[in-house]
C-alpha cells in the first residue's frame, strides 16, 4: 500500500509493540497528542498510557531513563519532539549509552532507539530546523541512522528497536508528508550499515542521505536529460557505522564524486566521507570530491536567506555539471 | 519611527491613575496584537510557529510594569507582550515575525528569538529552561558591578521539569542574585497537563530548597501581579536576593495556531475564561470610578492605529538580502582582523 | 573464585546478631580495602583516580544490607563499598582498579566506572548527577513489569546541583517509581564547602517540591542507617514512591589521593573523626554483650585474608591484549550481522 | 623565561585579569583550591572571591550564566573542571552562546571563554582523557582553539579573553608540565586564526595540533635523521576557524599530507582538513592525505589499551615513512 513516510514510522511502531511487550514510547506528548508530528498517533489506544509515557520536559531524563530501562531488558523508543532538542541530552547519549557497554566490560547492552525529528525547509529557524547528524556520527558505541524513503524509513526503525545497541533516528521532518511510496504492511526489516544506489549511472556518483536524496535523484534526472550526464546516487541510510564498501565502489565506478547533505559543510559527514574516498579511492579519482551542503551558517529564518544557505535541485545540478566539467 | 521611553512605575496617586490606564492599553494591545498575528498566520503571512498568549496577559503586563531601564528579562515563547510593554516598536516587532530585515534579529530567526537587548531583553533560545542560567549570569553581573537592577526570568510550568532551571535557581540561591523567577503555570505543556509534570500542587514550594521564598498568586489578575511584583522588586533590588513567583493562569489557545487543544476539558477551558484578565481588569477601571465605555473607545482606536501601523511598516519592510545569512555569525575583533591582516599579508607574499 | 549471594536482612533475633558482625565484618572491609588501594596507589600499582570514602562506610553498608537480589544500584564514585556488601567478588574489583583483564570492565575503564550488572551494580560515568536518570529508568521497568524491586541511587550533595538530578527527581515523583535517593552530604564537593553548593541546610527539603518525602539522617551511625533505610525500602517496595535520605557526614581523607585538603578545617576534621562510623558501631556491639576484643581478632584476620586474595589475584591477572581496546564498543546484534553477511556476500561478488 | 604550559596560562589570567576588571574566572574549585590542575592559583588572592568564583558541579549553569553577564559586559573565562564534562553544558554552548550574535541580528555579543582541560595519555579513562573538540569545529558562532606550547597557550588565552565572540580553548592536561619554553612576562597575544609552521620540509606536511605536535615534530626529527625525509610540521592552532591557506600552502608544497591528531579518527577534524586539501589541492597531491588518530573506539584505560589506541612518535614515524613510500 502507498504509504507516506510519516505513517510508516507510525506503523513501524504499532507493529514492534505489538511484537515484543518490552517495547515502549517515551516523550513529550507522545501519547494524548500522539506527538508533535502525529507519528506516535494510535499508540496510547492500542496499548494503555504504561508502554507510552508523556514526560515531562526533560530530554536528559528521557535518554537517561531509557538506558535504565533498556539496562534491565525493555525496548524504549525515545522521542526528541525536535531533533534541536537533543543538545539538552548530549550527555546522556554520548557519555552514559554510548559508552555503557564498554565500561562493563561487554556485560550490558543499551537497546535503545532515540528518535529525532530534524531538518529544515519548513521555516522552522534555528530551532527548529537542524540537522544534528555529525554530533553523533562520531560517537563509538552508537548508531546513527537517517532513512529517506517511507520503505527504509519502516524497515530500518524495526531493526533500529530489535538492535541492542542505542541508535539514534533522524526523520527528515520535510519528508513526513512529501514523499509516499509502496510499503508492505507486514513485518520486515532494512539491515542498519548498508547504503543503498537508488540510480545508477556512470560518469558521476552522488553521495547523499536523508532530506537531499530526492533533491539529488531529481538533479540526476535534469543531469542525464539536459546535459547527458550519467548519474548514480547512493543513499547512505547509515550515517554510523558507515558502508565503507559502497561509499569506495561508487567512487572507484565513476571517478567523480559529489557528496550533498543538508547538514552544514563544516564539520558536516561530508568531510570524513571525502576523506575515506581521497584516502581509499586516490588513484581512481579523475576530479576532487566536490561538497554540497547548507553554507557554515545557522539555520536562518526569512525565506530568502534559508533558500540561499539549503541546497536544492539546481544546486545539486550546477554541481554536477561543475564537476562534470572539471 | 519614534523609539518610546522604557516605563518606569509612577509612585504617587495622579500619575498611578493615568499609569493605570495604560495598563489597561498594553493588556489590550497585547490581545489584539496577537489576534493580529493570528490572522496573519493564517493568511500566511507569518511562517514560522506562533504561540498565543492570550489568557496571560495579565502576567506579563504586571511584571513589567514595575521594571525599570537596565533590568534583563528572559521572556517565556508566549511572552510577546514583554516586548510591547518594554517599548519595543510595533512595527519591529511584526517584522521580526514576517521575517523582515527590520525585525530584531534582521530576518535571522523568528517569534520572540530576537530580542532586544537596547530594551534589555534577551532573545531565548527555543530550548525551554536555559535561558534561565543566562538570566542568573545578567544578575551576577548586577551583583558584581553594584547595578540597581534586576533579571526576570520567565518560565512555563513544563520548562520547570529541565534541569536548567533547577541549576539557575540554586546558583542564584547560593549568591543570593538580584533575579525574579516567573512561573507562568497554565497548567499545560503543549498538551501534556500539570499532573503528569509534576507531583505537587504549587510549584512555588521548590523555591525552599533553594533557599528563598516561593509565592502563588492569581495570574489573571492584573492588579494582583503588579502588586506582588513591585513588592519583590523592591525587595530584591535593595539586595534581598531572589524570589519565585507562580502565576496561576491558563492558556485560551492551543499551544500552538496548528493545535486545536482537543486535550483539553471545556469546563476546564470556560471556567478559566470567566477569569479574562481583560474583563477582570475593567471591572477595577469601574470601581475606579472610570467612564468604562469611554475608556473602552479611545483604547480601541489607539490599539486600533497601533497595530495598523505596524502591520503596514512590517509589510512594506524590505525582506534581508539572501547573502545576510552569512553575516552577524561573528561579532568583529581586534585579534580577528589582526589575524586577517595577518593571513592578507602572507597572501600577499606568497 | 566462587560467586556468593546477594545478602538478604533476616529479620529474626538470632539470625539478626548473627547478621549484625557480617555488618562488621563489611565496614571493616570496605575501611581496610580502600586503605590498600590507597597504598597500592602510592605503590604505582594502581594507576587511575582513587577517591576514598573512608568515613561514610556506614551509609554503604547500611543502604545495602537491606536489599535484595534484583535491586538496582548507582553507586556514587566513593562507593566501593557497594561493590562488596553486593558481593561482588573484591579480585575482581582489585582488578578493575589494576586496569586487568579480569576487572569488572575487563580493563575498559578504572574504580567503579566498571559496574556488575549481574549484582545489579550499574557503573556510572565520571558525570555526577547522569546516573539518576538511569536509576528512575530501572525503577520504571520495574513499575512498569510489576518487579517487586527498588532502585537505588546514590549521590553527593554535590552533584545534586545538577540538573540531571532535578529531572530525574521530578520524573520519580510524577510517576511515584520504586526508587530510594541516597545523599551522601560530607560537606564537600572536592575542595567546594556546602555553602557555596546551596542556600540551605537540609537537601532533604527539596524533596517536598517533587511530591515525596526527604529525610535527615546521622549517616555515620550504622544502625540509624539501617533502621531508616530499611523502613522506606519496604516502603518502596509496596509501591509507596519514592522516598529521599540525606546523610549527614563527612570525608576523612582528601578529594582523591592526590588531595591534601589544606581547604578544611581541623577542628572540623576532629569533630567528624570522633564520629568515625567503626568504632561507633564497635559501641553498639559491645552494648548487645559481644566480646569486642575477640569480634576484633576474628574480623581482622578475615579482612586481612580477603584483600590479600584479592591483590593477588588481582596482580596475577593479566592486563587485556591491546587489540581488545576495540571489541564491546557494541553488542552482537540479528541486525548487524546481516548487514556483515550482506556486505560480505557484496564484496564477494564484486 | 622560561615557564610551563600551566604557568603560561596561569599568567594569562592573571595579567588579563589585572588589565581588565570585567574579566572574571567562575568554575568548580578555581578559587581557594586553585583549580584541579592549579591552573587558577593565586587568582583568589589577587583579586577576591568576587571576581574568583567555585560554582556548584552544574556545567549548564556556568555556560550559561557566562553568557548572561558577557552579554552586559563582562569577560568571564569559564572553566570545565575537565573538557569531558563538556558534554553537560553542551547545549548552552552550541545554541545558546553560538548562535547569541545571529538571533540579535548583530546587536548583542558573547565575549567568554571556556576553559576545558582535554587530551588523553595521563591514565584518564573514559571520562577523564577525551578530546572533544570536533563538536564544537562544526558549529558557527564559536571559535575553537588548542594551543600546543606555552607561548601561544599564553598569547591565545589572552586573544582569547579579548575576543568578543565565545572562544573554547582546549587545554591538553599532558602538556600542564611536560613543556616549558620562553615566555615574554609581558603582554602580547597570538593572533586566533592563525596557523604556524613548526617546521620547514620539502617532501611530506604533518598538519596538527595539541597533544600530537610534540610528537609529530619529534617524529619529524627521526624521519629526517634516519630516512633522509624532509617533513613540514604545520601546527593549526586554531580549529575554528581553520586557517585554510595555511593547510592548503603545506598541502601544495610537498604534495603529501598526513593529518594527526589525537582525538578520533572517524568525526575528528581530519576528516575536515583532509576534504578540504582534496578538494582544492586536488592537483598538487602525490599520494593519498592520510590520517592517524587515537582509534574508533573510547578511551580505554589499562595501560595496554591505551598505548594500543593512542598516536604516539613512534606510529607517526611509521606513517610518514608509508606515505612517503606511496
Ligand atoms: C528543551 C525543549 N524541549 C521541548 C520543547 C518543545 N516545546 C515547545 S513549547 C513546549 C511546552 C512548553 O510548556 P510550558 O513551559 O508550560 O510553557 P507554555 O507553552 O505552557 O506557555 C514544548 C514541549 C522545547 N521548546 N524545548
Ligand atoms: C558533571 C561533573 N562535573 C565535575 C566533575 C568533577 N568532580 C568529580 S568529584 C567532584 C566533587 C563531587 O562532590 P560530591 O557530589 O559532593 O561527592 P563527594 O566527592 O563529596 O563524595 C567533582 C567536582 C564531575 N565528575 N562531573
Ligand atoms: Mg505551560
Ligand atoms: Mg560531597
Amino acid at each position: 500500500m502507498e504509504i507516506t513516510y510519516l505513517k510508516a514510522i507510525n506503523e513501524a511502531l504499532h507493529e514492534e509493540m505489538r511484537r515484543d511487550e518490552n517495547v515502549f514510547v517515551m516523550g513529550e506528548d507522545v501519547a494524548e497528542l500522539g506527538g508533535a508530528f502525529k507519528v506516535t498517533e494510535g499508540l496510547l489506544d492500542a496499548f494503555g498510557p504504561e508502554r507510552v509515557i508523556d514526560t515531562p520536559i526533560a530530554e536528559a531524563l528521557i535518554v537517561g531513563a531509557g538506558v535504565g530501562a533498556a539496562m534491565l531488558g525493555m525496548r524504549p523508543v525515545l522521542e526528541m519532539q525536535f531533533g534541536d532538542f537533543i543538545s539538552c541530552a548530549f550527555d546522556q547519549i554520548v557519555n552514559t549509552a554510548a559508552t555503557l557497554r564498554y565500561r562493563h566490560g561487554g556485560l550490558a547492552s543499551c537497546p535503545i532507539v532515540i528518535r529525532a525529528p530534524s531538518g529544515a525547509g519548513v521555516h522552522g529557524a534555528l530551532f527548529h530546523s537542524q540537522n544534528p547528524e555529525a554530533w553523533f556520527t562520531r560517537v563509538p558505541g552508537l548508531k546513527v541512522v537517517a532513512p529517506a524513503t517511507p520503505y527504509d524509513a519502516k524497515g530500518m526503525l524495526k531493526a533500529a528497536i530489535r538492535d541492542d545497541n542505542p541508535v539514534v533516528y533522524f526523520e527528515h521532518k520535510r519528508l513526513y508528508r512529501s514523499v509516499k511510496e509502496d510499503v508492505p504492511t507486514g513485518d520486515f526489516t532494512v539491515p542498519l550499515g548498508v547504503a543503498q544506489v537508488r540510480r545508477s549511472g556512470d560518469d558521476l556518483s552522488i553521495v547523499t542521505y536523508g532530506g537531499t536524496l530526492h533533491q539529488a535523484l531529481e538533479a540526476a534526472n535534469i543531469a542525464e536529460r539536459e546535459d547527458g550526464i550519467s548519474v548514480e546516487v547512493l543513499d547512505l541510510r547509515t550515517l554510523l557505522p558507515l558502508d565503507r564498501e559502497a561509499i569506495l565502489a561508487a567512487a572507484r565506478k565513476t571517478g567523480k564524486v559529489l557528496v550533498v547533505h543538508e547538514d552544514r559543510l563544516t564539520g558536516g559527514i561530508g568531510g570524513e566521507i571525502a576523506a575515506i574516498i581521497g584516502e581509499h579511492a586516490f588513484e581512481y579519482l579523475d576530479a576532487p570530491v566536490r561538497r554540497l551542503a547548507m553554507l557554515d551558517t545557522h539555520n536562518a529564518f526569512s525565506p530568502p536567506l534559508e533558500e540561499f544557505i539549503l541546497p536544492n535541485t539546481a544546486k545539486i545540478v550546477a554541481a554536477v555539471r561543475d564537476l562534470w566539467a572539471y | 519611527m519614534p523609539e518610546r521611553e522604557v516605563p518606569t512605575f509612577p509612585a504617587d496617586g495622579g500619575a498611578r491613575i493615568e499609569y493605570e490606564l495604560q495598563l489597561y492599553y498594553w493588556i489590550r494591545l497585547i490581545r489584539a496584537f496577537e489576534e493580529r498575528v493570528s490572522h496573519l498566520h493564517r493568511q500566511n503571512k507569518i511562517l514560522g510557529g506562533v504561540y498565543s498568549g492570550a489568557g496571560q496577559e495579565a502576567i506579563v503586563t504586571g511584571v513589567c510594569a514595575p521594571l525599570r531601564e537596565g533590568d534583563f528579562l528572559a521572556p517565556l515563547h508566549r511572552d510577546l507582550g514583554v516586548f510591547l510593554v518594554r517599548g519595543v516598536e510595533p512595527g519591529r516587532l511584526m517584522a521580526q515575525l514576517m521575517g523582515k530585515e527590520t525585525g530584531l534579529s534582521r530576518g535571522k530567526d523568528n517569534f520572540l528569538h530576537g530580542g532586544e537587548l537596547s530594551r534589555g531583553i534577551f532573545g531565548p533560545t527555543s530550548m525551554l529552561g536555559s535561558s534561565l542560567p543566562v538570566c542568573v549570569g545578567a544578575a551576577l553581573k548586577f551583583k558584581m558591578k553594584r547595578d540597581p537592577n534586576v533579571a526576570v526570568a520567565f518560565f512555563g510550568e513544563g520548562a520547570a521539569s529541565r534541569g536548567d532551571v533547577h541549576e539557575a535557581m540554586n546558583f542564584a540561591g547560593v549568591h543570593k542574585l538580584p533575579v525574579l523567577f516567573v512561573c507562568e503555570n497554565n497548567r499545560f505543556a503543549f498538551s501534556t497537563p500539570i499532573e503528569k509534570q509534576m507531583a505537587v500542587e504549587d510549584l512555588a514550594v521548590r523555591a525552599t530548597g533553594y533557599g528563598f521564598s516561593g509565592y502563588v498568586c492569581a495570574g489573571n489578575d492584573l492588579l494582583a501581579v503588579l502588586n506582588l511584583t513591585q513588592r519583590l522588586v523592591n525587595r530584591i533590588r535593595n539586595g534581598g536576593g531572589p524570589e519565585l513567583i507562580e502565576f496561576k493562569t491558563y492558556r485560551f489557545r492551543g499551544h500552538s495556531e496548528h493545535d486545536p487543544a482537543t486535550y483539553r476539558d471545556q469546563d476546564e477551558l470556560i471556567e478559566w475564561e470567566s477569569r479574562d484578565p481583560i474583563p477582570l481588569y475593567e471591572l477595577y477601571l469601574e470601581k475606579r470610578g472610570h467612564d468604562l465605555a469611554r475608556v473602552r473607545e479611545q483604547v480601541d482606536a489607539r490599539v486600533r492605529n497601533t497595530i495598523q501601523e505596524a502591520v503596514d511598516y512590517a509589510e512594506h519592510s524590505p525582506f534581508p538580502e539572501p547573502h545576510e545569512a552569512l553575516e552577524d555569525l561573528y561579532a568583529p575583533s581586534a585579534q580577528t582582523d589582526a589575524a586577517e591582516e595577518r593571513r592578507a599579508a602572507r597572501g600577499a607574499r606568497g
